[in-house]
């Protein structure tokens, strides 16, 4: 037990030190600063393996997790502690964090092109451009490579805090730890001008979820006087939180802190309307897109809500309460909304990028209509099949990459799909693997992770009448798998529709590896948790993770079981596999991108689509721009220059003039020349006159003492007379 | 009597000053190491200090290390020094950011003797801020701390720009922001006068702990002065008090004086003038506007927040609407000390309640974290002006290949700066809004908008510096960050994070300090 | 007998004299001189007054011993101070001992 | 008319009117003469007044030592006959004040009571004595004029040492 603890502190240092030391000493030397972070990450992974392992086998694990905590500060007269805590939800959560985690960080040796020689034009802060060897171009190693290892240390550092934090403090660290990180790595290429300002886009728009959260976590802890879920979801305080009324009519206290953390989710997971950020997120490096959106950032976001489920459900009694409402109104719009802008997508990279807006949709969605266990069981799932789709899609356009050096033309865009086709022959490895991945996302009925963790949303949300939920997921689901489909196809299937598509490679084993082992989880990681009542096969495997997250709600949270029921079941064998199918069957032809055939069938609705509805561009119109010039114009010329400072200068103008008043009108004549001059032209003519009475000779001035003498001889006569 | 640690603290910069004075002034290094050595001294037994503060013991004032003897008799006037909690985290700022900021001003070669005979001598008069404990000893420094500041701007100020004002009259930027920061501050400090004389006259002492005790004795319908009601006299000393802190913080609307006089200010003297001398008025409403006027601190209290979230939120958006990168970290200050000034209104407000404690927490913790960052943002513009002798953020970018220690550096000060958690900004932020929430939940709510805009602005200083593609104008003569700077920026950096990892050390003397105050007060 | 007045009115007398040799003559000695006959004048005030006011009293005669020691130190002093202008300006004339003016 | 009026009579006359030449010679061996002649007017007095003592140091002190000295300053500064202006500018104006300085003392003096004052009857014989005594022993065991007399002698010594100081011939 105290190693275990000791253990769970020591998780997230690994990667820290491996930041430190890369940043501070091993900068120049990068295969000393890979393999540090290598190691770093290795050692997280073991100790979480290890804890993971303790956290299977203890008995009575829920009711006691691992943790503890020291006191941080003193707040008046009570400490303020922080401590480590894992119990059901982290142990799983820092489990898949782990492995997504350590196999990013061996999936970059290979994407940084590790072993390749130096670009010949390389410069820091661009993407390598490629380096002649034997008269051909090969790819260049990054110019900055032990920088990014440096980097997503610090990242996988967020991480894990966030994970074993006992408390929202801590885990708010973590949280805004990782912000830097992302900032830092989606403008890993800071040259460039898109990839500067989709960093800031990205910090920006999360941190607009971060301070709703930072509101929150102070409401929280002023209500509760605590910050520690263990403190927090117990049954006592969670009562008196649901009945304690809020500054806002009709909302709870739990109710509103709970939706102002949610908004950090809402800025932090990419949910509508704070989506903005993470397509052009992509603007990073493949393995950060991996890091962010499946292993660290996103995932983050959505534990913490799931993490506050006990404050969201409270006071509903099985009822929905209002903070779960918008939860759920939210994480479908966001499924629906985000799915269709997937369809209309070229870019091999943004096409993945809205699908996890859509999928996270998903798990705010199941969370908010109470299907806790579901919404972490795809959390789960999906951070493998993500990470799997990503790290794949970053071997395609690796491969790409290599096909555009060998022909030269730099004009292709290696991540355009309409440039790619029959690349399964060329990347056997990546294609399998990404195959599995994208049948996950798609829900592919039995094997796939995917399929049971979305059919327990479906179920879920059709089990206990939430039907409007029911039915925009499972549009989105079918949307889900036709866009998957449609990217398997263009890229892989069919033939290649340019040169340089046929002249890619398959990516290095730093590269394939990592996916494969992916790709396992992304296929057995969904039989933990297979529903008992399923027909056929239910039951043969033990429901094992219902009953490990599920025990690990507070007690006092009762879930009714669901009654099995073939609605959903069927639906979403229907919508998954119609989806792949009809993906195919649209797709299996589709020649160029002005082609496309879903762009001929939607026609001005596809171009709104492939616009992302225009929320970019609202968004510069409505708050980027006008801010901006309010900033400027407004606050800072008009306000501070104009009004405080004008009204300043009046003052000091004032003054200055009642000064000049003054002097020309009262100094200058009447003091200077009237009592001034005047008393000095007095005093001198006096002196003038009188100094003829000086004139050294003692005899004439003893004549004037002795008529003193006999005007006081004389006054003497006088007086006695 | 016997000269204890704290006055000697307070008067080696004095020392060093006149042996500045008298050295030969030809020999510029000699001059910049005294300057350095005295000021390190003083370093050296402030932490001395800091490490004895918790087993000394207090006098019945409250007080530690404190010394008092009679300094003008006639008007009953002691010089009477001594620490308590806040005094101390303050002289521990005072003595730490000195040692750096005259490090940074080695590369000053105009006039070194008289430069660093000045600085010193700005210490002695920050310092005697923080010490005193007697309102007339108080002004003085308070007082004194303006004339080295004057000279620091207007003489070693950035010799560019002109400022035209009214009627055509053009000045030079560094003679207007001088003349500018010392106006207004003497305006400022002329009720405060008054009502220092004031009270000298109605208490027949300037000994603050007696005369707060001699406001707390007296009701509020008793006639003082022949003439007036204390509850009248009070008002209107409350007003003079705090009106003369604010310009000094400062609040909105008085902070104009600010930009212009960090901008133009050379590094040093930024970074002193936004890590220490703001430090000043905040200190000043928690040393003698809380304790004399608690009553009607309470009842300001909302205007006060109301005002601090004003310069959170204008603070951010003018920091972010500027093109010169000094001016706006210059903004970022008002932006900052918006911050502290909310935690003050709060704990002012409900003092005694748990909520005042955490937010004067935050407020104190956020004074010295401010400090830290500030002026190490003022330095790390400084490095760069110094090099490309520009501070146009439109003719900079893409620096950070050619620069990366210096890179990493300011992205590390900037996000001390942002408040990013881990690093010192944040717990204090955080426990100011934590504090605040409860007492002024829409204010707090409000100034989200600037802390949304902290990061805005924040960004956009790196941005604009070290991404996107280089910037030729003026790259050629931009080189890294020299042994010399690293000395300075790394102790403060180390600070920063180690404060944001673990404030307990600074938080534990400032947490006994405010419950301490905020008892006499609730 | 002789009434005291009248050497209240010889002394009177001598001593205007002296006062216009003082006063007027050009001779820096002839100047010493006229301060002599004053301090004579002086005297026999005193030894009158002594006489007829108070004979029983010594200190009439007292004063007037010291007028003595006083003149004669007076006129030590000054004849070596006319001795010494005189070797400078090689002139006793009071006119032109003038330098102390302005 | 008694002998004593006469004799009193004769010496102011010698006094007023040799005083009075002294102040117009020319001459200055002449002046200083005619002072001489003044001072020993003035000794009669003395003795008319029976101050004995007096009258012996006047003649002593003043005819036999400081008139000696104006005699050799006026041989030695060489000034024996004034060539020029015997009288400065002033000397009308000082003849006036010297009329007016006598006209206020008389006036100043005649108001006093005890102006026309009698002599009294006093054993002038025993004055010396007690003169002698009251310079030099003490009475009631306090000497009476013994410090007057020693700072007299004092301060007649310095101004000597100061008049030949300031006389030196400097080389």
């Amino acid at each position: 037990m105290e190693l275990t603890n000791l253990i769970i502190w020591l998780i997230p240092l690994p990667p820290l030190l491996a930041f430190f030391f890369i940043v501070l000493f091993t900068n120049k030397n990068n295969k000393l600063s890979h393999s540090i972070a290598v190691g770093g990450a290795g050692l997280s992974f073991l100790g979480a393996m290890y804890v993971f392992y303790q956290a299977l086998t203890t008995n009575h694990f829920a009711e006691h997790p691992f943790g503890n905590a020291i006191t941080w500060l003193n707040l008046g007269d009570k400490p303020f502690e922080i401590g480590v805590m894992i119990d059901p939800l982290s142990a799983i959560v820092l489990f898949f964090v782990a492995i997504t985690v350590l196999m990013i960080f061996i999936y970059s040796i290979g994407y940084h092109n590790y072993g390749q020689p130096k670009g010949d034009h390389d410069k820091k802060g661009f993407p390598p451009h490629g380096a002649a060897q034997d008269g051909h171009t090969v790819l260049s190693i990054e110019p900055m490579y032990a920088r990014f290892f440096a980097f997503i240390g610090l990242f996988a550092f967020g991480m894990f805090t966030l994970v074993v934090s006992d408390n929202l403090l801590t885990l708010f660290v973590g949280w805004e730890i990782m912000g830097l990180c992302s900032y830092l790595l989606i403008g890993f290429w800071f040259g460039k001008d898109s990839a500067k300002n989709a960093a800031k886009k990205a910090f920006m728009t999360t941190r607009v979820g971060d301070v709703f959260m930072l509101l929150g976590i102070s409401y929280l802890f002023t209500e509760a006087g605590t910050l520690s879920f263990k403190a927090i979801f117990t049954e006592e305080m969670i009562s008196h939180l649901a009945h304690a009324d809020s500054y806002i009519p009709g909302l709870s206290v739990a109710g509103l802190a709970g939706i102002l953390l949610f908004i950090g989710t809402v800025g932090k997971s990419a949910q509508f309307p704070l989506h903005v950020w993470l397509p052009d997120a992509m603007e990073g490096p493949t393995p950060v897109s991996a890091m962010i959106h499946a292993a660290t950032m996103v995932s983050a976001g959505v534990y913490m809500v799931i993490r506050m489920f006990p404050l969201l459900q409270a006071g509903g009694h099985g009822e929905l309460t209002t903070a779960m409402t918008v939860l759920a109104v939210i994480g479908s719009i966001t499924a629906l909304f985000a799915a269709t802008i997937a369809v209309a997508q070229n870019d091999v990279k943004r096409v993945l990028a809205y699908s996890t807006i859509s999928q996270l949709g998903f798990m705010v969605a199941a969370l908010g209509i109470g299907a806790y266990v579901a919404a972490v069981f795809h959390l789960v799932t999906h951070a493998f099949f993500k990470a799997l789709l990503f790290l794949g899609s970053g071997s395609v356009i690796h491969g790409m990459e290599h096909g555009v050096l060998h022909t030269g033309n730099h004009k292709v865009d290696p991540q355009d799909m309409y440039n790619m086709g029959g690349l399964s022959k060329k990347m056997p490895k990546t294609f399998w693997t990404f195959l599995i991945g994208g049948f996950a996302l798609s829900g592919f009925p039995l094997i796939t992770a995917g399929f049971w963790s979305k059919d327990e949303i479906l179920a879920d949300a059709f089990a206990n009448g939430h039907m409007g939920v029911f039915w925009t997921l499972a549009i989105a689901a079918f949307l889900t798998a036709f866009y998957t489909m449609r990217q398997i196809t263009l890229t892989f299937l069919g033939k290649a529709r340019t040169k340089e598509a046929e002249h890619a490679h398959e990516t290095p084993a730093t590269m394939t590896t990592p996916l494969i082992v992916l790709a396992i989880f992304a296929i057995g990681f969904g039989w933990v948790g297979v529903p008992e009542h399923f027909p056929g096969i239910g039951g043969i495997l033990p429901n094992w993770f219902h009953d490990f997250i599920a025990h690990g709600l507070p007690s006092f949270i009762h879930f009714e079981t669901i009654h099995f029921s073939w609605t959903p079941l069927i639906t979403s064998l229907v919508v998954a596999l119609g989806g792949l199918l009809t993906g195919w069957l649209v797709y299996r032809n589709a020649t160029t991108a002005e082609n496309d055939p879903i762009k001929k069938l939607l026609g001005p609705v596809h171009t709104l689509l492939k616009n992302k509805y225009y929320f970019d561009e609202l968004y510069d119109k409505v708050l980027v721009k006008p801010l901006a010039v309010f900033s400027e114009k407004v606050v800072y010329e008009f306000m501070d220059r104009k009004v405080i400072d004008g009204f300043l200068h009046k003052v000091a103008e004032l003054t200055f003039s009642l000064g000049t008043i003054f002097r020309e009108k009262f100094d200058l004549p009447v003091i200077n020349e009237f009592f001034g001059d005047g008393t000095a032209a007095m005093t001198q003519w006096f002196g003038e006159k009188i100094r003829k009475i000086q004139s050294g000779n003692i005899q004439q001035y003893m004549i004037i003492a002795v008529l003193g003498a006999f005007v006081a001889l004389f006054a003497f006569w006088m007086t006695l007379n | 009597m016997d000269i204890n640690l704290l006055t000697s603290i307070l008067f080696t910069p004095l020392v060093g000053a006149l042996i500045i004075a008298l050295l030969p002034g030809k020999n510029k290094k000699t001059t910049r190491i005294v300057a350095l050595v005295v000021s390190l001294i003083s370093l050296v037994m402030a932490i001395i200090l800091w490490v004895g503060f918790d087993g000394a013991v207090a006098n019945a004032d409250g007080l530690k290390f404190a010394q008092e003897f009679v300094w003008y008799e006639a008007i009953n006037s002691t010089f009477y020094v001594g620490v308590d909690g806040l005094s101390m985290t303050m002289v521990l700022l005072t003595t730490l950011l000195t040692p750096f900021a005259i490090l940074a001003s080695f590369s000053i070669t105009d006039r070194v003797k008289a430069y660093m005979a000045l600085f010193l001598f700005l210490e002695v008069g920050m310092l005697g801020v923080f010490m005193s404990q007697d309102l007339l000893i108080f002004f003085v420094f308070w007082e004194i701390g303006l004339v080295p500041m004057y000279f620091l701007i207007n003489q070693w100020g950035s010799p560019k720009g002109e400022r035209k004002l009214w009627g055509g009259i053009t000045v030079a930027n560094r003679t207007y922001a001088s003349f500018k920061f010392m106006i207004y501050t003497m305006a400022g400090s002329l009720g405060l006068l008054l009502a220092i004389q004031m009270l000298g006259v109605v208490f027949h002492t300037f000994n603050l702990p007696e005369i707060v005790a001699g406001w707390n004795a007296m009701g509020g319908e008793e006639i003082i002065l022949g003439w007036v009601t204390v509850a009248t006299a009070k008002k209107v000393a409350f007003w003079a008090f705090a009106i003369a802190f604010a310009v000094k913080v400062p609040i909105w609307p008085f902070h104009t004086w600010l930009p212009d006089a960090h901008t133009e200010a050379p590094t040093a003297g930024s970074m002193i003038l936004a890590g220490v001398l703001l430090k000043l008025g905040a200190y000043g409403f928690l040393r003698f506007v809380l304790p004399l006027y608690p009553a009607e601190a309470a009842a300001s209290a909302n205007i006060i927040a109301g005002l601090a979230t004003a310069a959170i939120i204008f603070g951010a958006f003018a920091a972010f609407g500027q093109k010169d990168f000094k001016r706006l970290v210059a903004y970022s200050s008002v932006n900052h000390m918006g911050f502290v000034l909310l935690g003050i209104a709060a704990a002012a407000k409900m003092a005694g309640t748990e909520d005042a404690v955490i937010a004067l927490n935050g407020a104190v913790l956020q004074m010295f974290n401010h400090g830290l960052s500030a002026a190490g943002m003022f330095f790390l513009v400084g490095v760069i002006y110094e090099r490309i002798h520009t501070r146009d953020l439109d003719e900079m970018g893409g620096y950070f290949p050619l620069v990366p220690i210096y890179g990493g550096i300011l992205i590390f000060v900037s996000m001390a700066s942002l408040g990013l958690p881990g690093l010192n900004g944040f717990v204090s932020e955080f426990l100011v809004v934590r504090g605040s929430w409860p007492i002024f939940t829409f204010w707090t709510a409000l100034s989200m908008i600037g802390l949304l805009f902290t990061g805005a602005y924040v960004l956009k200083g790196i941005g604009k510096t070290l991404h996107g593609p280089v910037n030729e104008k003026h790259s050629d003569h931009l080189t890294e960050i020299n042994k010399r700077e690293l000395f300075v920026i790394v102790p403060l950096m180390v600070m920063m994070l180690w404060l944001g990892v673990w404030p307990g050390w600074l938080l534990d003397v400032i947490n006994k300090a405010s419950m301490a105050l905020l008892e006499m007060l609730g | 007998m002789i009434p005291l007045s009248n050497y209240l009115i010889v002394a009177a007398g001598l001593f205007s004299i002296g006062l216009y040799a003082v006063l007027a003559r050009k001779n820096a000695i002839m100047i010493l001189m006229g301060i002599e006959l004053m301090l004579n004048a002086v005297n026999i005030n005193l030894v009158a007054f002594w006489r007829y006011l108070t004979p029983e009293n010594v200190s009439g005669q007292v004063f007037a011993a010291m007028v003595f020691v006083v003149a004669a130190a007076e006129v030590a002093v000054g004849i070596a101070l006319i001795m010494t202008v005189y070797r400078r300006r090689d002139t006793v004339s009071a006119d032109e001992i003038n330098l102390m003016k302005w | 008319m008694t002998p004593l009026e006469v004799i009193f009579w004769i010496a102011s006359a010698v006094i007023l009117i040799s005083a009075i030449m002294m102040v117009t010679r020319r001459n200055l061996v002449h002046a200083a003469l005619f002072l001489i002649v003044t001072l020993f007017g003035v000794a009669v007095y003395y003795v008319l007044l029976e101050a004995s003592f007096l009258a012996v140091v006047q003649i002593l002190v003043y005819i036999g030592a400081i008139a000696i000295l104006v005699i050799f300053a006026v041989m030695l500064t060489r000034q024996v006959t004034n060539p020029g202006q015997l009288f400065n500018k002033h000397a009308s104006l000082a003849l006036v004040m010297s009329i007016l300085v006598f006209i206020g003392l008389y006036l100043a003096l005649s108001v006093w009571p005890e102006f026309s004052a009698v002599a009294p009857e006093a054993d002038t014989a025993a004055a010396i004595s007690n003169l002698g005594t009251a310079f030099f022993v003490e009475e009631d065991g306090q000497p009476v004029y013994l410090l007057a007399t020693m700072t007299a002698s004092v301060l007649l010594l310095i101004p000597l040492v100061g008049a030949i100081f300031v006389a030196r011939q400097k080389e």
